[in-house]
């Protein structure tokens, strides 16, 4: 672990970046922390951590990956997805479809073929694309090409023939809106409204158990700081560049010699494959995969969690993620119906006073210590806004 | 046809396989013609932007289009640059490549490059970063994806800088810039590229006098090894560098000629010096 | 029987009126009607019939007002009530002697209970009775009524009906009645063969449920072939009519869209808001209703004029106010638009549910909106669909003129076309704006009290309709009010169409797919705003 | 539990170092509350924590269990279904609840099962649902499918001579499992293939023209025809106005439904639902003094005059008696000694007559069949003599004739099959 932590200060240091680094320390310190506290202190000690927060945590840290998949698309590319939560589910079903068939004969009707759900809506046999998911290197390659094929194929269509802007948010919904209602149907053979649930184990080790949480949990975080570094280094390289250029200006970047559909399309698979794995992580940990999670609410819900962070800023999307968990959390517990009105405050609030949400917060405050020269050069940083309308030439 | 037929068919050895053509962009100039405008005709729902318009650039000439507003200019660099499709007509840039069928990051590629009348740069880049961006390189995105500068690039880039005069400001983000740094950058942008045609829309629009004259120099400058087309209101910096101008009016050319001609030309007084104070 | 629910209703009237009976019931009546007072559900058939049958009294009133739920008795007196609902207060009289008893408390009368097989008789029971009403449309719907079961008595009836029966539809379907029964029980083929002659041309099911019993296995083959003719017409009919009800679906389905779209087709097509609380703004329209029916309870008939206007002026209100406090300060930032709208949206819902309760909210339908006309046995359109089709486009009609010859239609087309030139040329468009956003809330407002008739009035509401509407102003082309229109009725249609063959989830889906798939290949819409200004 | 909340805040924002105040000796019996409070789900769910807690209530006035208070523990897993397994985890392990009522829809129960299981907890699960399940921590005071569908079909048959069905329900996993049984059972009783028509729609379905008339013209062909919906929520409005509005009357077309219940009318326009008839095992209507008490009781409660009952309250209401019963009969909370005293105890039902609960953890309750009256009740127009045993395994299935649950030595297996004789897929 440390060797592993050394690289990432280094990695650090050579791209000069100041928060990624940090970041991924605390975070790796957290995950050993508590799973250290878990798993060896006793169940009565102080410092024990009950598995419920675990596994809480673990959800969490789903959910700030879900939040990097999306703030890498909208925050550098100024692509605005409502259908991400689309992605996070499917990466989820094809883990559920594992674990499905990982049940065996252990199912209540001891079908060692068919699951469950299949067996009282008197299904014969297992539907095609329910083959081959008993392994798991298939199941885990599903959830990497289910994401990314139609993100591929989508975003395809949609940037070749340049649907830009607020069409393409409203047609993320209705991609995410019409997977909804395919999913919630019986006939798909997946569970219908009940989804796949019921889990067993995963690779032969117990679901139910401390230490398979526990480790869950930590491949969460370690799976989330290699997609961060990983992110954060492919935007400093020049296709970064290119990404954030066609945000602040498609058309002039086209007027270079980019082909920015292609450079659109291959971030949109990227950030759909980083949002399967995030479902495909979430869906051990919570013991449930079903249509609920295409609800195009989520997907929406996914957006201001990055933008609560700050978008464009890969760390700030992850806290974001996590603040607002962590208030939901709090807020349904104390007072159920006042949350809506939270979140609802939230929206707005931060899209109206924090456009560039806690990060840009903190960026600001900086500033005001620095000298104007700087000061200035920051305040152009800032608002170079990710709608900029093309320069039009009226 | 028989497949055995079609198999000798292939297999001839005195043609090559298409697949085995090649298909380089070279830019045919043995007309001294860079690019060909003919018989354009583009209108938006009535109104009609460009009338079977015919324009010929040489290779190497500094071209100066002037023209009362919607006389068509800038629609006229959209269709060359493929921002628009023309209703009908025929681009070509040299003797064989035909611009119509390429879309805005081909043409680009094949060596066209455009300044906006609004300064566009990269705001949230720095100027270098904006120069990198911009280097003639493959395009495509895995190379991008690996791409590093190497030393020529940054002598070039260097180069570039010295030329545009934001040496100092290499470092800063695009987008503090001065409104005339900006043009400044944009241009710089163009270079980097090494275009064989530069197409430069109203480049002193906001720029101070001094500012407009180290303009006019870089232009003519740049003259001779490129060919450049240039846009402007300003007649005093038009006057300063133009050798041929072409008159627009309503989508089609009036008058062609020397700055002087020009001048002289009735309709044209009429339809546009009529009007300059 | 299918038509009780129509006799009751042109009945109302009448049965205020001749809630009496003509004389008192007879020696023989009185017991019977006295057990129907203390008779059980189950056993209380019998009774009924008995008391049809026997003479004396035209028991008409009385089988009415039980029909309708109105009978009553007061506990000890054991004399039968009949009970007047209006809207608050429940007004009594004797049955028999028609007096008014307004000392009568809830606590000292109890109801006679009807079930299904009683209302099933009554109906029938009724029906006979009213062979000889005065006014020749009670009598059709009652013959007709009789179809389903056609006794011997029964038949009696209609036959004498017939012999004095003036009115030429109402002989018609007599004559169908009688015919019917023939081709059961006439003897002679010929006899049968003649009655099927009657019955062609005719569309009531029951002909044809006859005409195909018939060309199965009736004895006679001539008769079996005229059957099988007969069928083969009413089969064509019926595919026509088929077409024609869904094509009315897709347009009343089209129709609903429309007004739900339509306010979304200014917010966003003209001021290129994304309103994610747009739903909202229809859900209180249609909040705004049930609050209207809920204050004005005997006014029912009336609310939704009154509505109208009101959440027309509400949700503008509404509109106004999240224009001046949020969208103004987002001007040029479309996606922010769309994330502080939906911030909107969750509060306005969960105002709507800590004000008035989570649950759904009843709102009554006026009687003038329900039921349906039949134009013919096979093709009937239903009254509140064929209202709100009419009042959809009456809404679009409006909008077109007031965008057009208003003022204000000017000046909005001017800021959305140019937003700074009109600026220069003194239009107060941030006025403009506020007024736009009012104009596109209040018509959402307009459309909820529409659905507040169609659907529930819930919390959810607005959540259910905003994805359609998007998609019709989308796919219609964003800035183009006809491109809305055709739209929405293109999709309506092609909804009802496709949903027969694929079922309604698959067909919503399919529908959701070709908008995606069509926008890739036309991202403008079906009418797309051309030129510069459009770049 | 606040410190708690706040511990595991510090926890999340300073890094894991939990100071997990694990529960101190119970001094009171916490009964867990799992129903949703906003979502969705809320409209039906309130009610019935708010019906948990009446019941606590009084049962603090009786002076409590096994001479300790009672303590509810309310969470929200507001209608979002991984949160019920999150939710029960946290009121098993943080909170340690000794029985918790909870759960509406199937699938908020089979996200909450693993957790009971793994955690060995106990839940009382009180609505209807397709069966199919018995689980040794969870107690079904619900409807099966065999004590609200079957009796409901065989009332259209043997007393209204229905002979055509239309099977509609909303495309979910009860639905799809009713109306399977349902086909099987019908065609068993010899109702061909083309009399029987079965369709289903998506959640909050609200265009119904289409479906409708082919309903109408599916009855005009003769024979007497019932539709037996299982149309969910919301869906069920504006199916009963385009019914009422394509003038489909009760008399011509009854609709029987099963999720239609008091709470769901009062907030619709009853006026084209009269006559139509649902199935429950509980009405408001029925008079009875148990039944009267609950209602002022319940009103009391909630101060509203207005607030109807429904079957849910009903299965609270005896899940709730009978719990109690058994832990007095255990003389302790422990989950297993409980679980084996609940079975075999007997509670009155609030429509009178004595519920009792089987072997197999679901209920005999008697089943009732009510037409609904312009007053937004329903007219009990038939019952069943006698109460109907809940069967967890429904005998129409093919999957699960063999099926048996039984909670008591030797067997103890909630999916025992009486062929092969082994118990399968336990989580323990």
């Amino acid at each position: 672990m440390s060797s592993l932590l050394s690289s990432f200060m280094s990695f650090s240091r050579i791209n000069g970046d100041s928060r990624v680094a940090p970041f991924v320390v605390v975070l790796l310190v957290v995950t050993a922390l508590a799973s250290f506290c878990n798993l060896l202190m006793p169940a009565d000690s102080v410092f024990y951590v009950s598995t419920y927060t675990i596994t809480l945590l673990g959800k969490y840290l789903c959910y700030a990956m879900l939040a990097l998949a999306v703030d890498v698309i909208w925050g550098y590319c100024g692509i605005l997805s409502l259908g991400h939560g689309a992605f996070f589910a499917l990466g989820g079903y094809a883990m559920g479809m594992y674990l499905m068939r990982q049940i065996g004969d252990r199912g209540v009707y001891g079908n060692p073929e068919l699951p469950d759900f299949m067996v009282f809506l008197n299904w014969s046999e297992l539907p095609w694309f329910w083959h081959g998911m008993d392994q798991f290197w298939v199941a885990m390659l599903m959830v990497l090409l289910v994401p990314g094929l139609l993100a591929y194929v989508f975003g395809w269509l949609a940037f070749r023939s340049r649907v830009t802007g607020v069409y393409l948010s409203i047609m993320t919904q209705a991609l995410t809106y019409a997977l909804l209602l395919s999913f919630f149907r019986n006939e798909m053979g997946f569970g219908g409204n009940n989804g796949l649930t019921d889990f067993k184990d995963i690779l032969g080790f117990d679901l139910q158990s401390d230490n398979t949480r526990v480790t869950l949990f930590i491949v969460t975080a370690l799976m989330l700081c290699g997609l961060l570094v990983l992110s954060k280094k492919i935007m400093q390289t020049r296709f970064g560049k290119v990404i954030v250029a066609i945000r602040d200006g498609e058309s002039r970047a086209r007027f270079i010699g980019y082909r920015t559909e292609n450079y659109k399309v291959w971030l949109f698979v990227y950030s759909a494959m980083i949002a399967g794995i995030a479902g495909a992580l979430y869906v051990p940990q919570v013991g449930i995969i079903n249509p609920g999670e295409f609800s195009p609410i989520n997907s929406i819900e996914i957006v201001i969690w990055v933008a609560v962070g700050g978008r464009g800023t890969l760390v700030g999307a992850i806290i974001g993620a996590i603040l607002v968990n962590y208030a939901k959390t709090k807020f349904t517990a104390i007072m159920p119906d006042g949350w809506l009105f939270a979140l609802g405050a939230m929206f707005v609030l931060v899209t109206l006073y924090l456009p560039k949400g806690l990060m840009g917060l903190v960026a600001q405050l900086k500033d005001q210590q620095l000298k104007g020269e700087q000061h200035k050069s920051q305040k152009a940083a800032d608002n170079s806004p990710n709608e900029k309308t093309e320069e039009g030439h009226a | 046809m028989s497949l055995l037929d079609t198999t000798r068919e292939v297999m001839r050895r005195d043609q090559v396989w298409p697949f085995l053509q090649d298909h380089s962009q070279e830019v045919d100039i043995s007309h001294q013609v860079l690019l060909y405008v003919e018989g354009l005709n583009l209108s938006f729902d009535g109104f009609k932007a460009l009338n079977d318009l015919n324009l010929y650039i040489n290779d190497g000439e500094l071209r100066c289009l002037i023209g009362a507003n919607g006389a068509g200019k800038t629609t006229l660099m959209d269709v060359i640059t493929g921002k628009t499709k023309c209703d009908s007509g025929t681009v070509y840039f040299g003797q064989s490549l035909n611009l119509l069928e390429k879309d805005e990051a081909e043409i680009a590629q094949l060596g066209i490059g455009r300044k906006f009348q609004k300064p566009t740069v990269f705001e949230a880049h720095t100027v270098m970063d904006n120069l990198e961006l911009s280097l003639k390189s493959n395009k495509s995105v895995m190379p991008t994806l690996l791409a590093t500068l190497n030393s020529a690039e940054y002598d070039q880039i260097d180069h570039v800088l010295e030329t545009i005069g934001l040496k100092g400001e290499r470092m800063m983000l695009a987008g503090s810039l001065s409104h005339g740094q900006k043009q400044w950058l944009e241009i710089g942008m163009l270079l980097m590229a090494n275009p064989r045609l530069l197409l430069v829309d109203e480049p002193v629009a906001g720029m101070t006098v001094q500012e407009g004259e180290r303009t006019a120099e870089l232009l003519t400058s740049l003259a001779g090894e490129r060919t450049v087309v240039v846009v402007e209101h300003d007649m005093e910096f038009v006057r300063s560098i133009a050798r041929t101008v072409t008159v627009l009016h309503q989508g089609s050319v009036l008058a062609e000629g020397t700055m002087d001609e020009i001048q002289n030309n009735q309709d044209v007084i009429e339809v546009y010096l009529g009007e300059a104070p | 029987m299918r038509y009780i629910n129509a006799i009751c209703a042109c009945l109302l009237g009448l049965l205020i009126s001749t809630s009496v009976l003509a004389e008192p019931p007879s020696e023989a009546q009185q017991p019977l009607l006295l057990e129907l007072t203390e008779v059980k559900l189950n056993k209380a058939l019998p009774v009924l019939q008995q008391l049809e049958t026997t003479e004396g009294a035209d028991m008409l009133a009385l089988f009415k007002t039980m029909l309708n739920g109105d009978l009553y008795y007061e506990k000890e007196s054991k004399r039968l009530i009949a009970a007047l609902k209006e809207q608050s207060v429940t007004r009594y009289t004797d049955l028999f002697s028609g007096e008014e008893l307004n000392d009568l408390s809830k606590n000292q009368v109890s109801k006679i209970k009807v079930n299904n097989k009683l209302r099933g008789y009554l109906g029938e029971a009724i029906a006979r009775m009213q062979l000889n009403h005065p006014d020749s449309v009670v009598r059709k719907d009652a013959v007709r009524s009789l179809f389903s079961d056609l006794g011997a008595n029964t038949i009696e009836l209609i036959r004498t009906a017939r012999l004095k029966e003036q009115s030429r539809s109402v002989q018609d379907v007599m004559d169908v009645a009688l015919a019917l029964y023939r081709t059961e029980h006439a003897a002679e083929a010929t006899d049968r063969l003649q009655a099927v002659k009657v019955l062609e041309g005719s569309l009531e099911p029951e002909v044809r449920n006859q005409l195909t019993r018939l060309a199965e296995n009736d004895p006679s083959r001539s008769v079996r072939k005229a059957a099988q003719t007969g069928l083969d017409k009413i089969d064509q009919k019926a595919e026509m009519y088929g077409f024609i009800n869904q094509l009315f679906f897709g347009l009343s389905l089209g129709s609903v869209l429309l007004l739900a779209a339509i306010g979304l087709a200014i917010t966003f097509g003209v001021m290129g808001v994304i309103n994610m609380a747009h739903g909202e703004m229809i859900m209180l329209g249609a909040y705004t209703t049930y609050v209207v029916q809920l204050m004005l309870p005997n006014m029912i008939e009336y609310s939704l004029w009154i509505a109208v206007p009101l959440a027309f002026m509400v949700s503008g209100l509404a509109g106004i106010l999240i224009e001046r406090l949020v969208i103004r300060h987002l001007h040029g930032r479309p996606l922010e638009t769309l994330l502080a709208t939906f911030g909107i949206s969750l509060i306005l819902q969960q105002m709507v549910r800590t004000v008035f309760s989570p649950l759904n909210r009843q709102v009554a339908t006026p009687d003038w909106m329900s039921g349906s006309i039949e134009i013919n046995p096979l093709l009937s359109l239903t009254l509140n669909r064929l209202y709100i089709v009419a009042f959809a486009l009456l809404v679009f009609m409006i909008l077109l003129i007031v965008l057009k010859k208003t003022s204000l239609g000017l000046n909005v087309r001017a800021v959305s076309q140019n937003r700074d030139m009109a600026k220069a040329m003194g239009i107060r468009t941030d006025r403009v704006d506020a007024l736009t956003f009012g104009l596109g809330s209040g018509i959402a407002g307009i459309a909820g009290v529409a659905l507040s008739q169609l659907t529930n009035v819930g919390p959810n509401l607005g959540q259910a309709y905003i994805i359609d509407s998007f998609m019709v102003v989308v796919f219609g082309g964003v800035g183009n009010l006809w491109g809305t229109l055709v739209a929405a009725f293109t999709l309506g249609v092609a909804n009802k169409f496709i949903e027969p063959v694929t079922g309604a989830v698959l067909a919503s889906i399919l529908v959701l797919v070709f908008i995606i798939l069509f926008i890739q290949k036309r991202p403008k819409g079906l009418f797309p705003q051309k030129g510069r200004a459009a770049e | 539990m606040k410190i708690k909340h706040l511990v595991s805040g510090i926890a999340l924002s300073m890094g894991a170092s939990v100071l997990s105040v694990s529960a101190m000796a119970a001094d009171t019996i916490k009964v867990g509350v799992l129903h949703s409070l906003s979502g969705t789900m809320a409209i039906s769910e309130t009610t019935l924590k708010d019906t948990v807690l009446m019941m606590v209530e009084e049962q603090n006035k009786k002076g409590g269990l096994l001479g300790k208070k009672l303590e509810a523990v309310v969470v929200d897993p507001a209608s979002n279904w991984p949160l019920f397994a999150e939710k029960t985890r946290e009121l098993l392990t943080k909170d340690q609840v000794d029985v918790i009522f909870g759960c509406w829809t199937s699938v908020s129960r089979k996200s909450a099962l693993p957790v009971l299981e793994e955690l060995n907890g106990l839940m009382f699960y009180p609505v209807q649902y397709e069966g199919e399940e018995s689980s040794k921590n969870v107690f079904y005071t619900g409807a099966a499918p065999n004590q609200q569908a079957i009796p409901a079909v065989d009332y259209l048959m043997n007393d209204l001579g229905v002979k055509r069905w239309v099977l509609a329900g909303t495309d979910y996993v009860y639905p799809r499992t009713t109306n399977k049984i349902l086909e099987a059972y019908l065609k068993a009783k010899g109702v061909a293939e083309e009399d029987i028509m079965i369709n289903y729609t998506p959640f909050g379905h609200s265009d119904w023209q289409s479906i409708v008339s082919d309903i109408k013209s599916f009855g005009a062909e003769g024979k007497k025809t019932a539709v037996v919906s299982t149309i969910n929520g919301d869906a069920n409005v504006p199916f009963y106005k385009e019914l009422g509005n394509q003038g489909i009357s009760a008399e011509d077309i009854p609709v029987v439904a099963f999720s239609v219940g008091e709470e769901e009318l009062s907030g619709l326009d009853t006026k084209p639902l009269v006559g139509h008839l649902a199935a429950w095992n509980y009405f408001q209507s029925v008079e009875s003094d148990a039944n009267s008490a609950f209602i002022s009781q319940w009103k009391a409660f909630t101060g509203n005059p207005d607030r109807v009952t429904n079957d849910p309250m009903e299965a609270t209401y005896i899940g709730f008696k009978m719990w109690t019963q058994a832990v007095e009969k255990a003389g302790t909370t422990d989950v297993d000694a409980v679980e084996q005293a609940m079975i075999g105890q007997e509670t009155e039902n609030l429509t009178g007559g004595m519920a009792y609960m089987n072997k197999n953890h679901h209920l005999s309750k008697p089943v009732l069949i009510g037409e609904i009256q312009d007053d937004g009740q329903f007219e009990v127009v038939w019952e069943t003599e006698g109460v109907v045993p809940g069967d967890a395994w429904s005998d129409f299935l093919p999957g699960s004739k063999d099926l048996i649950a039984d909670w008591t030595a030797p067997i103890s297996c909630g999916n025992y099959n009486t062929v092969t004789k082994t118990c399968s897929g336990q989580n323990y």
